[in-house]
């Protein structure tokens, strides 16, 4: 169904715009109806069989990937949660995707929050992703939720020392020390990567500056796209990649699907939404090379 | 009187307003006059209902060509009108919110004038593609720069900007789509907003200028006495 | 002129004085000396508290400032924060007004100037300050020493807006000096706007077409420049349009707008000797909600079919829906807005447009009158001095001139 | 009767024919899922008039036609109708009267807040303003609408000057050369790397320029010849990428748009996509 809906809307849109050319070879002008008509498809036609595109990452996203990725097994990554419900839908894919990668990767994953609004976040992610992916994972061995605590940038700089002084328990009430997981974990330090996912303050930034740059741990991150170019400067000396928006998202997922056969059914949020953008953009831009064929051609004949 | 009593006001306002920011006790008037200035715009919301009513009854008295739509617009605002005056089927009666959730009000609200709206919004999405379409041609140096700088932020933003120029070495990576987008959009892009909203800023302060000085009067109709 | 002078130099110096002062760099952090500790010792307390008036308010404000704890350096865990507390009396009850986070020294304790507010600070009354050292563990703190008595009361005068009171008197002072100029009639020459000079080709094609000509004022409230300066252009397309007699069609958005309109087409019908061939039903009200007014105007387009259609004021989104449209309908466009971010599709979609400043200037152009030349002029001395001091800024960058780049960080209060 | 005027009543009919039959297949499909009758009706019909509103306003796309002056007049009545609502309830009720009149305060069930003779002001300017409607008395309104221009002007030219002006001059002041390590340096490592430092040199090169020549171009009282022309020239050519720029950025905010419009047809109407 969906490969059927796709090779006939590929072709259908591919054979139009041949039509397209051919007549403004003959300079000819296109209709304006003739326009709408392809972005309607383009933008409905993703939207209706679920076509979605492959992501080529870029540098600065592929980046994160790689360091998930090329860290030996059992390498301690922290994710940390700094959002709220009303941008979730920009980068939920992301912490997910992140916490998909690292477990099957068999990382070690901490789980935090430093926003008072997306408590409940993180243990959403335990049940929806982690105990329904990956039963065999056990929590307190494989992975842990801290959960969050308040005092923003105040909160790094205690755990980048210790996370003792902050946190006794995780969510579920057990004593860090009885967790193995923690067994040799005092402080930030021992994190082999830290992941924050984000689209305020305190975010991407303040990882850098109160955890990344102090404790000497290289730090990564997704941000939502209005604060993704406030991050740039940082990138490549203090942050090691950037997700920025539904884009990154989309990258990152396709980059997972690629290396990863198990994650051939995974939902792929990222990646479906920007399927009718992809064929959008691409529409947009054959027509403003068509037109311009057709302009080139008219004005020799002209002359 | 009829021409220089405006004017006055105008001047008096005007540069009150401007020397109350100076001024912290007066620091609040700013505020108070938006609050006057919202109060006025009630008023004025019966000129602008009686000139709709005015309009579309006159069509639809001298049977004017499509006089039927005018029937549609007149039931319209006044369903909606009463609806939200007397807050019909308002959860809480009278003393509740207008917009309250429930009411018959936000009822119209929400499944005609948002799907109405949101659908009008929508129509952006063709007429961007027609836009581009029909303007951005290569007819002279301008325009070609409008179409290239336009049609790389296009390609950075789908797969295809970083599939056609992944093989670039990173030595010579500001060559790559995706990076050279992110580059004009923070540096020429960058250095033609801030330009443009300089211009604005002067232009704004010599026009206010010209108000409160009275030697822009046309909004007052005073040039014919 | 030399007290203006006089006052920017003082400006200056203050400003050179205040940022040499400031700057203490912070204790390099002492990596070394951390032991877990069994039992958690009190950080040690804030030192040099102080608390003053805040300056340039209404009152009912105190500025609080201390030298952050010993405690608080980069990897330590004895620091989670601040918390201000304040008293009537030395003896208390202290009651916390706020907290801040660790690295910061200063807080702004804000009051309410209502006598009926739970947070009314009265003016001219003694209060004391004392800063807790909030470690993690809640149980342990350290408290400074109390600092008082200290009284918050109202100034007259914001110093901080000094450099704005600046801009406006010698911008005032420019315009002034050129308007004048301009009556005793002085020659101005002012480049041509091509949006312009297109209006009245415009006009003429609408009366050879038998059409009539749209104008949008767009979608701001008369309490916007941008159509306040629509309503100046409107004014000289509507005595144009009464003289070669075309149609006008003036759909509004805003009844007050409406209301302007009225009178400013009015006005021009009888300047242009036909008040016979104004009628009311030209400018009118159509709704004010974005997207049906989009609707409304959109229809008209393509059912009266306008020889040409003139967008001047304040777009939103809707810049694009109208500039399709219109070209759809085969009419020639004008457009000009101040609106940044739909500029760019004025400028793809309309056949004439006046980026942002040029939009003010038209009005001016079109009267071509001395007066409003005047302060186009006034306007470009304006552009040079800040392309000189932009210069200065780019030099003072790289010499680390703090106090020149500071001259321009006005406080938002 | 005209073919023309058949053919449009037949498609009358179909619309019609069609709204009915969407309209009972969803109540029927919405009961089917329990909820009760009564809202089932009345939701499916909702749900199929604003499905139909919104096909309506799509159809304006092929060209003008009578579903979509309906859909067009419905929206002018209604929303003219909302925000006038909207302006008496929030700011007349709720802002004005508590500040007048004990007794009004108390009929429209707002709490009176206390007295103030200054709201007297836009009250007598209200009123001023519906003189217009008078022959004689009509001048005074003019009086209002000198309040309004008066109040605008003088604060937008403290706000213009503050935030936009005096903040994107200070804006430009970027340092010419970005960790610099003298020239030896600059030339070894010489790259084209996108964060490189000639990259970010160059970037602050760009904005720099760009500012000055974008001024120039807005000069108006200047010929645009020699260094002036050159300059202005330059201007436009920034301003043309910021155009473009920021053109191709916006495409996607509006897909997404469409792809809204589209999720609730093809999703909650159609019931195709979940």
């Amino acid at each position: 169904m969906n490969n059927l809906g796709l090779i006939i809307s590929l072709v259908l849109i591919a054979g139009g715009l041949i039509w397209l050319l051919v007549r403004s070879l003959s300079g000819r002008e296109v209709e304006r109806p003739i326009i709408f008509i392809f972005m309607g498809v383009a933008v409905s036609v993703p939207l209706l069989f679920n076509i979605t595109f492959s992501e080529k990452a870029t540098p600065i996203v592929k980046a994160v990937f790689d360091k998930v990725e090329y860290l030996p097994e059992g390498s301690r990554v922290l994710i940390s949660f700094d959002y709220g419900p009303s941008m979730a839908p920009e980068v939920q894919p992301m912490s997910d995707a992140f916490i998909r990668h690292c477990l099957a990767k068999n990382h070690k994953l901490f789980l935090m929050g430093l926003w008072a609004t997306g408590q409940s976040l993180n243990a959403d992610a335990v049940e929806r992703v982690i105990k329904r992916e990956f039963p065999e994972k056990v929590g307190g061995v494989d992975y842990v939720n801290i959960g969050y605590k308040a005092g923003s940038q105040g909160v790094l700089n205690v755990i980048i020392t210790d996370f003792r002084k902050l946190y006794a328990t995780d969510v579920d009430g057990r004593d860090l020390d009885s967790l193995p997981i923690f067994q040799d974990i005092k402080s930030l330090k021992d994190m082999d990567l830290l992941l924050s996912v984000g689209g305020g303050f305190p975010g991407v930034k303040e990882w850098v500056q109160f955890a990344g740059d102090p404790g000497n741990v290289p730090t990564a991150g997704g941000s939502a796209a209005v604060t993704t170019p406030l991050m740039y400067p940082y990138y490549p000396r203090q942050l090691v990649g950037l997700l920025g928006g539904i884009k990154g998202a989309a990258e990152y997922e396709s980059e997972l699907k690629k290396h990863y056969p198990q994650f051939d059914k995974m939902p792929t949020p990222g990646v479906a939404m920007m399927g009718p953008q992809t064929l959008a953009h691409l529409m947009v831009m054959a027509f403003i090379v068509v037109g311009n064929i057709a302009f080139f051609l008219g004005k020799k004949r002209d002359s | 009187m009829k021409r220089r009593i405006p004017l006055l006001i105008t001047f008096v306002v005007g540069s009150v307003l401007i020397l109350s920011v100076f001024f912290p006790p007066a620091e609040s008037w700013g505020e108070d006059f938006s609050i006057f200035f919202d109060i006025i715009a009630v008023f004025a919301f019966f000129l602008g209902g009686g000139n709709l009513v005015r309009i579309h009854g006159k069509k639809l008295f001298t049977r004017k060509s499509d006089w039927g739509f005018s029937v549609v617009t007149l039931a319209g605002f006044f369903v909606m009108l009463l609806a939200g005056l007397f807050k019909v089927g308002n959860p809480a009666g009278m003393a509740g919110d207008v917009t309250a959730a429930g009411s018959f009000f936000q009822m119209l609200y929400e499944w005609i004038f948002n799907p109405l709206g949101a659908s009008m919004y929508a129509l952006l999405a063709f007429y961007v593609a027609s836009a581009s379409y029909r303007a951005f041609r290569a007819k002279n140096v301008d325009a070609t720069i409008l179409l290239v700088a336009a049609f790389i932020i296009l390609l950075g933003r789908t797969p295809l900007g970083m599939y056609a120029t992944a093989w670039i070495p990173d030595s010579f990576s500001i060559l790559q789509i995706p990076n050279l987008a992110i580059w004009i959009m923070t540096s020429p892009n960058m250095a033609g907003q801030r330009a443009i909203m300089i211009g604005i800023a002067l232009g704004v302060v010599s026009m206010s200028l010209r108000l409160i000085l009275g030697v822009e009067r046309t909004y007052l109709g005073v040039d014919s006495e | 002129m030399k007290e203006i002078l006089m006052v920017f130099l003082a400006l200056l110096l203050a400003g050179g004085i205040s940022s040499a002062g400031a700057q203490e760099s912070a204790p390099p952090p002492d990596t070394g000396t951390l032991v877990v500790t069994p039992a958690p010792a009190p950080p040690a307390p804030v030192t040099n508290l102080n608390a003053k008036d805040k300056p340039n308010d209404h009152g009912a404000g105190v500025v609080v400032t201390w030298t952050p704890s010993a405690d608080d350096v980069v990897g330590s865990t004895r620091v989670f924060g601040y918390a201000i507390l304040r008293a009537a009396t030395p003896e208390g009850p202290f009651l916390e007004r706020g907290k801040v986070p660790i690295g910061e020294g200063v807080f702004e304790d804000q009051g309410s100037l209502d006598e009926v507010s739970p947070d009314y600070m009265a003016d001219h009354v003694d209060y004391y300050y004392k800063v807790r050292v909030i470690s993690p563990d809640t149980t342990v703190y350290a408290d400074s020493e109390i600092f008082g008595p200290v009284q918050c009361f109202g100034q007259w005068f914001n110093t901080n807006k000094l450099p704005v009171l600046i801009f406006v008197l010698c911008f005032t002072t420019l315009a002034i000096f050129f308007i004048t100029h301009a009556r005793r009639g002085a020659e101005l020459y002012i480049r041509p706007l091509a949006g312009i000079e297109a209006v009245d080709e415009a006009i003429g094609r609408a009366t050879e077409m038998g059409r009539p000509i749209l104008y949008v004022l767009g979608l701001g409230t008369a309490a916007e420049i941008a159509t306040i300066a629509s309503f100046t252009i409107l004014g000289r397309v509507a005595k144009k349009v009464a003289e070669y007699q075309t149609g006008i069609i003036v759909p509004c958005y805003d009844p007050i707008v409406m209301t302007v309109a009225q009178e400013t087409v009015k006005a021009s019908y009888l300047d242009a000797g036909r008040p016979d061939a104004y009628n009311e039903d030209m400018v009118y009200f159509v709704t004010q909600s974005q997207f049906a007014y989009v609707a409304a105007v959109n229809g008209t387009m393509l059912r009266e079919l306008p020889a040409t259609n003139i967008y001047m004021g304040k777009f939103f989104a809707e810049s694009l829906i109208l500039a399709e449209t219109g070209a759809l309908a085969g009419s020639i466009q004008i457009a000009g807005t101040d609106e940044v971010a739909q500029i760019p599709f004025f400028v793809v979609a309309c056949d004439y447009t006046l980026i942002g400043e040029e939009l003010y200037a038209a009005s001016a152009y079109l009267g071509r009158e001395p007066v409003l030349l005047g302060s186009l002029k006034a306007q470009d001395y304006a552009k040079a001095a800040i392309m000189i001091m932009a210069v200065i800024g780019f030099v003072a960058a790289i010499v680390g001139w703090d106090w020149y780049v500071n001259l321009f960080n006005v406080p938002s209060n | 009767m005209s073919t023309a005027r058949r053919t449009s009543l037949i498609i009358l009919a179909a619309v019609i024919i069609l709204f009915l039959v969407s309209w009972f297949a969803k109540f029927s499909a919405v009961q089917n899922t329990g909820a009760p009758f009564g809202i089932s009706v009345r939701d499916g019909f909702y749900i199929t008039l604003a499905a139909f509103c919104s096909l309506a306003i799509f159809s304006f796309l092929y060209k003008d036609n009578p579903y979509y002056k309906f859909a067009e007049h419905l929206f002018v009545g209604i929303s003219a109708a909302y925000w006038m609502c909207v302006g008496f309830w929030s700011t007349f009720v709720g802002n004005f009267i508590p500040k007048v009149s004990r007794t009004l305060s108390d009929f429209f069930e707002v709490p009176f807040k206390s007295f103030d003779i200054f709201y007297f002001i836009p009250l007598i300017l209200g009123i001023l303003l519906l003189l217009r409607l008078s022959n004689k008395y009509g001048w005074l309104s003019r009086w209002s609408l000198a309040f309004i221009v008066g109040t605008t002007a003088g604060l937008n030219l403290i706000r213009y000057l503050r935030s936009d002006f005096i903040s994107q001059v200070s804006n430009t002041f970027v340092p010419l050369v970005v960790d610099w390590e003298g020239i030896d340096a600059f030339f070894s490592d010489f790259s084209l790397a996108a964060n490189g430092q000639f990259i970010m040199i160059l970037g602050n090169w760009v904005v720099f320029i760009g500012v000055f020549c974008g001024l120039v171009y807005f000069f108006f009282s200047k010929e645009h010849k020699g260094f002036f022309g050159t300059a202005s020239r330059v201007g436009v050519w920034v301003l043309m990428i910021t155009f473009g720029a920021s053109f191709g950025y916006t495409v996607m905010g509006r897909v997404s748009l469409l792809v809204g419009r589209l999720t609730f047809l093809f999703g909650d109407w159609l019931g195709l996509i979940d």
